[in-house]
């Protein structure tokens, strides 16, 4: 079967700095690799979460496949289709968004109804009179009150804005929905809430989801596959119960680890991982957990291992792998 | 997790979802505001009621009665000509309120224009714009007045042009700034996910919301305006004469100061209150905005 | 108690808002013990963190401050919210933003050895060397270069073991922690932590640690206290809060949490949101949102009850919870 | 890239803007109606002779050769050369930099004296009556007219005490220093509220920052946490907000020249401007405009040393 | 053409008489000049007294500090005015405190005498024209000598009246003078044909003597740091800026300067001049606008004899001022004594378009207009514009009399329909629209600095019709009728008929007379101001 969305060799770099100042200085142009080389498909309905810590990447990622940061190299297709630099109104369409911060992702000078409206009428995808009754749908999807609709970003929760983002991407009625962070802005009380949301519509409609949280616990709570990102890489791909059952790569075991828990008191000055990230614009070579790794070993140095495993799902990139 | 919204103390989190709606705003306005309006309204009702008001026609010269001390007919005497000062007084205010208001109006909305796209666009859009704008605030605006005076003829259309052309420059930078900060909002992403148009985005998304820092500004630039004005009466490339405007009556009653002091004293307090009761109006909304 | 080191009696805290009266925090008492952490839970708005701030006396202006603040250390009589007397002498904070509670113009060497000038009356060289030497202690690597760098050429988690340092410069006997890992990675949250609880036994050095993670909570503190609307809604040992909660709200936000070491079940979450402080619901401030409501809910007046040896509550009706295995 | 780096950057942006000004000063002679020719050969001169001066000033070369020769001239310091009086430009305006001079430092200094202790003060009283009154002070000072505040201080204070000469430069510096008190307070009365406000906000928001509390739990208190925290802090835009008042200074030096008769730039220009001596006219614009431009960029470079952060916003 | 050149801007016509100013030894200008008329001509080329009779009596002043010879020497004259000083090149000086300053540095063989009418000493102590001859023989001073202290010598005259030949506005004004030869104090200048200007010129700020290639300096040097063998030197100066002038050691009559040193400094601002004025910081405020006098002490108001014409000038070249009538009904509609009012009493009734006061000067032959609305409706029924016209006035913006001269003319027209849009323009636009014929109504001010009547002529022929775009050739055929006439009254004729020609089409007509006015400090004795307003800072000495 060919995959619904797919992902090969994508790369995303960002100039930093000042181009000028670095050829004057004889320096090469400082570029900033986001995201290296990454390929990777997802099926049609399947959950997939991308998980990793800041500056792993995996926010450009999402935004690189709505389109909201340029291609550097490699390619994005939908459904056989390329998702290129140019896309059309209706391409857009097909892959929808909902952003993590509440309190900048809605329009404070627009009411609920017409950050729906407009997109359902600049879109088409109902008739004029069939606008407002579509916009109560939406609410409903959302499971918000309809009086809301003439409400304001500011009179709203944190829950409630997130809702009202998910109804805005729900409105183009999408193929693909990307949750960046979702969730993690808001209140605990509220997250399960907005979670469950996401669980149910993905069933309803049959949506394509890949969800991105820096939190395992949220991932494995809506994903059926993972993706651990590290530095622009992704390091291990697999299934949500394998993953967490037995985790292959360090870094992945290291993030379980470093995760408050339940019930475990923590003992003085223990840390499951040493040393923080180096930075991305000097990266060590072969493999690049290498310099915070518990089982490094020359190879790691020289080598820079590769996603790889028994099947496309089934991946990982550690030249020793945890074998559980 | 991360709350960017946070400030020091966690309640300012919620006073973020808090319930504002627009009709508290307006009621939670501090008292300055009020008094200001109430200057300002007392200003506008005498512009627009001056010849209810005026006792005398504001242009009627009587020489022969010139520089007439206050009677009872002319309560704050007469000008050089034998004009009668009160009714210049409350006629002028139908010349400097509509200049000082335009006067910052009309720099305002081609600040916006210049800024939105400078910030919008960025590039070479934004270059131009962000150059130019250096350009002009390294500029005299005595000169380009009296160029533009020579180019338009004295009056108030080189005066608002010339302000135009000179304050723009404010309201570009705070907006280009708040287009800036905006643009990577993450509604605007989602509008741009959503496939919406460059323009629309710029018009219904970013401007709406980049606005609301030049109205804070834009109180201090009408009075701004209003001064500016009056001082170019006064280097004589202001309102030609005989319309009657505040900055004008200074220059003409200033040598006569030590006879009629009034003369020249009494326009000039009368600049100071109007601008008093602006700046009250911004210090309050930007109080009440900001904290 | 003899090693108690703090205690605070009826902190109410209220601040104009909009021209009006609002009192985020309410009857708020708190104690602790010599060399032990308290956790402070609840969600934004829950007056958390201004409990901290009033311990310490980093109040807005114009806060009226109710109750009593006793810190034990040297003296027995309480001491004004208002008071600097604590600066530097005995408490320390941190705070959840590195980045801006350090100040962007000087470089942290010299932020460090503040407290060391100021408090000991060392010299320019003394009291760096004792920022170097704490910069050590926080586990900063090499930290006689880092002492040079200006705070935004650090990384976050730097950051925050500079801040750290900078209030173990004052050698306080109780630390406050205003969430310090919420803005952190998971990896360097977990050092933080371990670095912190290390710190806790080498100093015997009191901990009171705010944050909305009951988890991270768990892994450092002995005690909980749990806040809801201005109010502390149920105390007690973390374990034993954490096992069997006695207020529905605390029930409820551990329902609310996926954890990635059980498999999936529904996660149930509380309807509704976190209300404003200036506008917290009368009687019970939990019963809009609470499954267990009755009617008397509405009228109770706020009262933390003794439930068992060492715990408190502030529902009336805690017969009603199921528990958490149920 | 650093400090460093910044302050080259910095330079380096001031070049294109430098050819944009003398652009716009050069524009000011070609849009600027009547005839440069006929300046010179005089009012009545014939055709045949105003076409023989304006083929000797090369006024019938193309635009683009004009400024191109003015741009030559300019950047080898020649402003041009005053048909009028004779004498190259920039030895008419040399003398009067001086007074101008005396008169924006004046000024300057006054409004720092002024405003620096009061701003600090309302931001240290924020919302009590001291803050309230120093900042209706300020409203009021902002909404003066400043030829009419130099009229009534030469009318209220000039004419009653014989230590402040009614106008004039004088001709001893004890005369200078005399002189340039009122002119500079009439600038300081103006700018002053800019500069209160503006210290004002700067010095709430850094009070409130998080870094203060910091500084406050470090025991840090008094002098010493105005001084090394707050100050420091909020110097940087204060600086700014001073950099941004020195145009606003020039344009009212235009206005305050000319009421206290200070023989400076300000009554400079007016004069050439109504003398229509272009040339001159043209030099004062230039002039102008770098100053405005050389202390923009001596305030970011400040700004630069004062504040670390500046080579990443760069 | 030579004769424009000729008739340019201020030249002066004299008559043929040449003026002997017999120097008494302080060569004070005494009382005696002022009242004696400007000499008149016979054929014979000897010298009459010409009587003033026909023209209208100059208004006397009452001005303080005009006594005999100052007792005290020494000191600081100080001197404001509004006006810029404009540079050294003396053909090139438009404003008229550059000629007060132009003749204390560089003077002229012969001055102006303070009366206006005839002639005195410069640097020559006599002077005889010889028409006859065609011959003008000067007799320098004893001791006439440059700052530097080189004597004046024929040469310098010669190498200044090349200079002078050479200027744009006044070069021609000499053409007569074909060779200067001479011989120690004695300086001969040759005439090609009589003239009866040259004299006048000679005696004016354009022809101050300049030393032989200019002492060794560039041109350019030298108008930086002129020379001349005037009373003062100039130690410092700008345009725009303050001019300090120095007592020149070398200058030829005794016991002169009597102040050691002059300051001018140029005081926009009215108010200030004031306030300078008054704490005696400043002796003299020169040319002050009529409408602020009144705010001086009126016993320091210096009132120069009525001469100063406020003139309108209606443009002939297009609508609506091609239509007679309507400048008609603008004539009779201007309310003549409230413009007067306006300027503080100083700006009487008009008697026509020349400045009065001067010699051979006649009214028009009827009487001139004056505010007559009933006449002002008829004529302008008359018109095209029954209805009333919408016109433009243009004047200077920096000239506050003629702003307010300006506002009260609106104010009469509108009575009448007519609606004035005021234009205030910088001095420099006004300048170009006023001498491109640019404006439908130019109002201005002038006045001859010459005691005749063909001054005035010249001025009118120079500005068409005072901005008015009317034909000028007539007037030129007038002028040289003039220049022709024999007798007073043939010249009175003339001026009667220059007078009505503009009376008859109002197309530039008079619209206030007034006196040029300086505030001068009671301090000060031997200021003595011709009707012009020119004065010699060097009779002045300071007292008290």
């Amino acid at each position: 079967m060919t995959a619904f969305l797919e992902i090969k060799d994508l790369t995303v770099t960002f100039r930093v700095g000042s181009a000028i100042a670095a050829r004057l200085k004889g320096d090469p142009v400082p570029d900033l690799v986001a995201v290296d080389d990454i390929t990777f498909t997802v099926d049609r309905g399947e959950s997939l979460g991308i998980v990793g810590e800041s500056g792993c990447g995996k926010s450009t990622l999402a935004r690189a496949i709505t389109g909201l940061v340029p291609v550097t190299s490699g390619s994005i297709s939908l459904d056989g289709g390329p998702l290129g630099k140019r896309r059309s109104k209706a391409t857009r369409r097909r892959v929808q968004m909902v952003f993590q911060d509440p309190s900048s992702s809605l329009n404070p000078s627009m009411t609920v109804e017409r950050t729906l409206a407009e997109l359902l009428r600049v879109h088409k995808i109902v008739p004029r009179d069939r606008i407002d009754a579509r916009c109560a749908e939406l609410m409903d999807l959302v499971e918000l009150p309809k009086s809301l609709l003439k409400a304001r970003p500011r009179s709203l929760s944190g829950g409630q804005r997130q809702r009202v983002g998910i109804a805005r991407a729900l409105a183009l009625e999408p193929d693909v929905l990307i949750a960046d962070e979702a969730v993690a802005a808001l209140d605990v009380s509220v997250q399960a809430p907005v979670l469950n949301l996401l669980n149910q519509l993905r069933e309803e409609l049959g949506l394509t989801v890949m969800f991105i949280s820096h939190d395992l616990a949220v991932v494995r709570y809506v994903s059926d596959r993972v993706i651990v990102m590290y530095l622009g890489n992704a390091v291990e791909d697999r299934s949500t119960v394998d993953l967490f059952e037995s985790p292959r790569h360090p870094y992945t075991r290291a993030l379980m680890a470093a995760a408050p828990k339940f019930g475990v008191k923590k003992a003085p000055g223990e840390s499951a991982i040493k040393g923080e990230p180096p930075s991305a614009l000097d990266l060590p070579s072969g493999c690049r957990f290498r310099p915070r790794c518990p089982l490094a070993e020359e190879i790691c140095e020289q080598v820079e291992p590769d996603l790889s495993g028994a099947s496309e799902t089934e991946r990982t990139a550690c030249h020793f792998p945890w074998e559980g | 997790m991360t709350d960017p919204t946070a400030l020091p103390l966690d309640l300012s989190a919620a006073d973020s979802q808090g319930p504002l709606d627009d009709r508290k705003f307006w009621q939670r306005l501090p008292v300055k505001v009020w008094v200001g309006l109430a200057i300002v309204l007392i200003y506008v009702l005498i512009a627009v009621f001056a010849p209810l008001l005026a006792p005398h026609d504001p242009l009627a010269i009587d020489p022969a009665n010139k520089l007439a001390s206050p009677t009872g007919d002319h309560l704050l005497g007469t000008d050089e000509l034998g004009r009668d000062v009160l009714s210049r007084l409350l006629y002028a205010a139908r010349v400097d309120l509509p200049i000082g208001f335009l006067g910052a109006l009309m720099p305002m909305v081609l600040g916006t224009i210049l800024g939105a796209l400078a910030g919008f666009y960025g590039r070479w859009t934004d270059t131009l714009v962000m150059r130019t704008a250096d350009v002009v605030q390294a500029f005299p605006a005595y000169i380009l007045v009296i160029v533009l005076v020579f180019a338009l003829g004295q009056g108030a259309k080189s005066i608002l042009v010339a302000f135009t052309v000179l304050a723009w420059v404010v309201y570009a930078r705070i907006i280009r700034g708040e287009v800036l900060r905006i643009r990577d909002l993450d509604y605007v992403h989602a509008a741009r996910v959503a496939g919406l148009g460059r323009l629309r985005i710029l018009r219904a998304h970013v401007l709406p919301n980049a606005i609301n820092q030049t109205l804070i500004y834009l109180p201090s630039d009408i009075v701004f305006a209003t001064l500016a004005l009056a001082a170019f009466s006064f280097l004589g490339l202001g309102i030609p004469p005989p319309t009657p405007e505040w900055g004008a009556m200074i220059a003409e009653g200033q040598p006569f100061i030590r006879t009629n002091w009034w003369l020249a004293t009494i326009p000039g307090l009368i600049i100071v209150v109007f601008g008093l009761g602006v700046s009250l109006i911004g210090e309050g909304f930007e109080e009440r905005l900001h904290g | 108690m003899s090693d108690r080191i703090l205690e605070v009696e009826d902190l109410s805290v209220t601040l104009e808002r909009g021209g009006k009266e609002i009192t985020p925090v309410q009857n708020v008492s708190v104690s602790l013990g010599r060399g032990e952490a308290l956790g402070i839970a609840g969600e934004s708005g829950c007056g958390k963190s201004l409990t901290l701030k009033s311990i310490i006396g980093l109040l807005p202006p114009g806060a009226i401050v109710g109750g009593d603040l006793r810190f034990a250390l040297d003296r027995e009589e309480p001491i004004s919210y208002e008071s600097a007397d604590v600066h530097g002498h005995g408490i320390a904070i941190i705070f959840q933003e590195p980045m801006t509670a350090l100040n962007p113009t000087m470089r942290v060497g010299d932020l460090i050895a503040e407290g060391p000038k100021i408090h000991h009356g060392l010299d320019r060289r003394e009291a760096r060397e004792r920022a170097i030497e704490l910069m050590r202690l926080v586990g900063i690597p090499s930290p006689e270069k880092r002492a040079r760098m200006w705070p935004h050429q650090l990384s976050g988690g730097l950051r925050q073991r500079v801040m750290i340092a900078a209030a173990l410069s004052t050698e306080p006997k109780l630390l406050l922690c205003d969430e310090p890992t919420t803005a952190l990675d998971v990896s360097i949250q977990d050092q933080i932590l371990g670095l912190l609880q290390e710190l806790r036994t080498r100093l015997d050095m009191s901990i009171i640690f705010v944050s909305h993670d009951l988890a991270v909570i768990g892994e450092l503190c002995d005690r909980i206290a749990i806040m809801y609307a201005g109010q502390v809604v149920e105390k007690g040992p973390v374990d034993e809060v954490f096992a069997d909660p006695k207020h529905p709200y605390t029930e409820a936000l551990m329902h609310s949490v996926p954890s990635f070491q059980q498999t999936t079940e529904k996660l149930e979450g509380i309807e509704g949101a976190p209300p404003d402080p200036g506008s917290f619901p009368d009687g019970c401030r939990f019963a809009p949102r609470c499954r267990y409501v009755r009617d008397d809910c509405a009228t109770a007046s706020y009262a933390l009850v003794q439930i068992g040896e060492r715990r408190e509550t502030g529902c009336i009706h805690p017969e009603l919870l199921e528990g958490i295995g149920s | 890239m650093g400090r460093f780096g910044f302050v080259a950057k910095r330079l380096l942006q001031t070049i294109p803007m430098l050819f944009g000004i003398v652009l716009v000063v050069f524009m000011v002679l070609q849009v600027t109606p009547g005839d440069p020719a006929r300046q010179v050969a005089g009012l009545r001169a014939s055709e045949a002779e105003l076409e023989e001066v304006r083929e000797k000033l090369g006024l019938n070369d193309s635009v683009v050769v004009q400024y191109g020769r003015y741009v030559k001239n300019v950047l080898q310091g020649d402003l041009g050369y005053s048909y009028k009086s004779r004498k190259p430009v920039a030895e008419i305006i040399a003398p009067r930099i001086v007074i101008t001079s005396w008169l924006l430092v004046g000024g300057v200094l006054l409004t720092l004296v002024i405003s620096i202790p009061l701003g600090v003060l309302a931001a240290l009283r924020k919302d009590r009556p001291t803050d309230h009154i120093i900042r209706g002070l300020g409203l009021v000072g902002l909404s003066m007219p400043s030829f009419w505040t130099g009229v009534i201080l030469l009318l209220l204070v000039a004419l009653r005490f014989d230590f402040f000469p009614p106008g004039g430069f004088g001709e001893s510096t004890y005369d200078h220093f005399r002189s340039i008190i009122l002119p500079s307070l009439t600038l300081a009365i103006a700018s002053a509220p800019f500069i209160i406000r503006g210290l004002r906000a700067e010095m709430i928001s850094v009070m409130e920052s998080d870094y203060i509390s910091t500084a406050r739990s470090l025991g840090v208190s008094g002098g010493r946490l105005v001084r090394r925290f707050v100050l420091r802090n909020a110097a940087g835009p204060g600086i700014t907000l001073v950099a941004l008042e020195i145009g606003y200074l020039l344009f009212g030096a235009v206005v305050i020249e000319t009421t206290f008769a200070l023989p400076g730039v300000g009554q400079g220009i007016v004069l050439a401007a109504r003398a229509r001596d272009l040339p001159t006219v043209q030099g004062y614009t230039l002039l102008f405009a770098l100053v405005v431009m050389a202390v923009y960029l001596l305030a970011d470079i400040i700004m630069a040393i004062l504040d670390p952060r500046v080579e990443i916003e760069a | 053409m030579r004769i424009k050149k000729i008739i340019a801007l201020f030249a002066v016509l004299a008559l043929f008489a040449s003026a002997c100013g017999d120097d008494d030894d302080a060569g004070t200008t005494e009382a005696t000049t002022a009242t004696t008329a400007a000499p008149v001509t016979t054929e014979a080329g000897g010298t009459t007294e010409a009587t003033t009779a026909t023209t209208a009596a100059p208004g006397t002043t009452a001005a303080p500090g005009t006594t005999a010879a100052p007792a005290e020497s020494g000191g600081t004259l100080r001197v404001t005015r509004f006006e810029s000083f404009d540079g050294w090149v003396m053909d090139s000086a438009a404003a008229y405190v550059s000629y007060n300053t132009h003749q204390a540095v560089m003077e002229p063989l012969i001055r102006f005498a303070a009366d206006g009418y005839g002639f005195d000493p410069g640097l020559a102590e006599t002077w005889v024209y010889d028409p006859d001859a065609l011959t003008i023989t000067f007799t320098l001073f004893e001791g006439a000598a440059f700052s530097n202290g080189d004597p004046v010598a024929a040469e310098d005259v010669a190498f200044s009246l090349d200079v002078w030949n050479a200027g744009p506005n006044f070069g021609g004004s000499w053409d007569s003078i074909v060779a200067i030869t001479g011989e120690g104090r004695e300086i001969v200048m040759e005439l090609a044909y009589p003239d009866n200007t040259i004299l006048p010129v000679l005696s004016g700020s354009i022809s101050g003597i300049m030393p032989k290639d200019f002492a060794g300096m560039t041109e350019d040097e030298f108008y930086n740091s002129p020379i001349g063998a005037g009373p003062f030197m100039v130690d410092e100066w700008s345009i725009g800026g303050r001019i300090v002038l120095k007592k020149n050691p070398n200058y030829h009559r005794e016991g002169r300067p009597y102040v050691d040193e002059v300051i001018l400094d140029v005081v926009t601002d009215q108010t200030e001049n004031q306030i300078l004025f008054e704490s005696g910081d400043t002796h003299v405020v020169e040319y002050l606008p009529a409408n602020v006098a009144g705010q001086y002490d009126p016993t320091e108001v210096y009132v120069c004899a009525i001469h100063s014409l406020e003139h309108l000038g209606m443009n002939v070249l297009r609508p609506p001022f091609d239509d007679p009538f309507l400048r008609k009904a603008v004539a009779y509609a201007v309310d003549y004594e409230a413009v007067n009012a306006g300027l503080g009493g100083y700006y009487g009734p008009p008697s026509g378009v020349l400045s009065p006061n001067i010699y051979n000067w006649a009214p028009p032959s009827e009487p001139y207009f004056r505010r007559d609305l009933d006449k002002a409706r008829e004529m302008l029924a008359q018109s095209a514009y029954p209805d009333g016209v919408q016109v433009e006035i243009n004047y200077d913006s920096g000239n506050g009399v003629d702003a307010l001269i300006a506002q009260v003319l609106q104010a009469n027209l509108a009575e009448i329909g007519v609606d004035l849009t005021l234009t205030g323009l910088e001095t420099g636009a006004f300048l170009d629209r006023a001498f491109t014929v640019d404006a439908d109504m130019t109002i201005w001010n002038y006045g001859a600095i010459s005691p005749g009547i063909h001054d005035p002529i010249i001025w009118l022929a120079a500005t068409e019709w005072l901005f008015s775009g009317w034909e000028t050739d007539t007037l030129w055929d007038l002028f040289f009728a003039y220049a022709e006439a024999a007798t007073d009254a043939e010249m009175q004729a003339i001026a009667t008929e220059v007078q009505d020609l503009s009376f008859n089409e109002a197309h530039a007509i008079g619209i206030g007379e007034g006196s040029y006015l300086h505030a001068v400090s009671q301090t000060l004795t031997g200021f003595e101001s011709a009707p012009w307003g020119l004065y010699y800072y060097d009779t002045i000495a300071i007292s008290g």
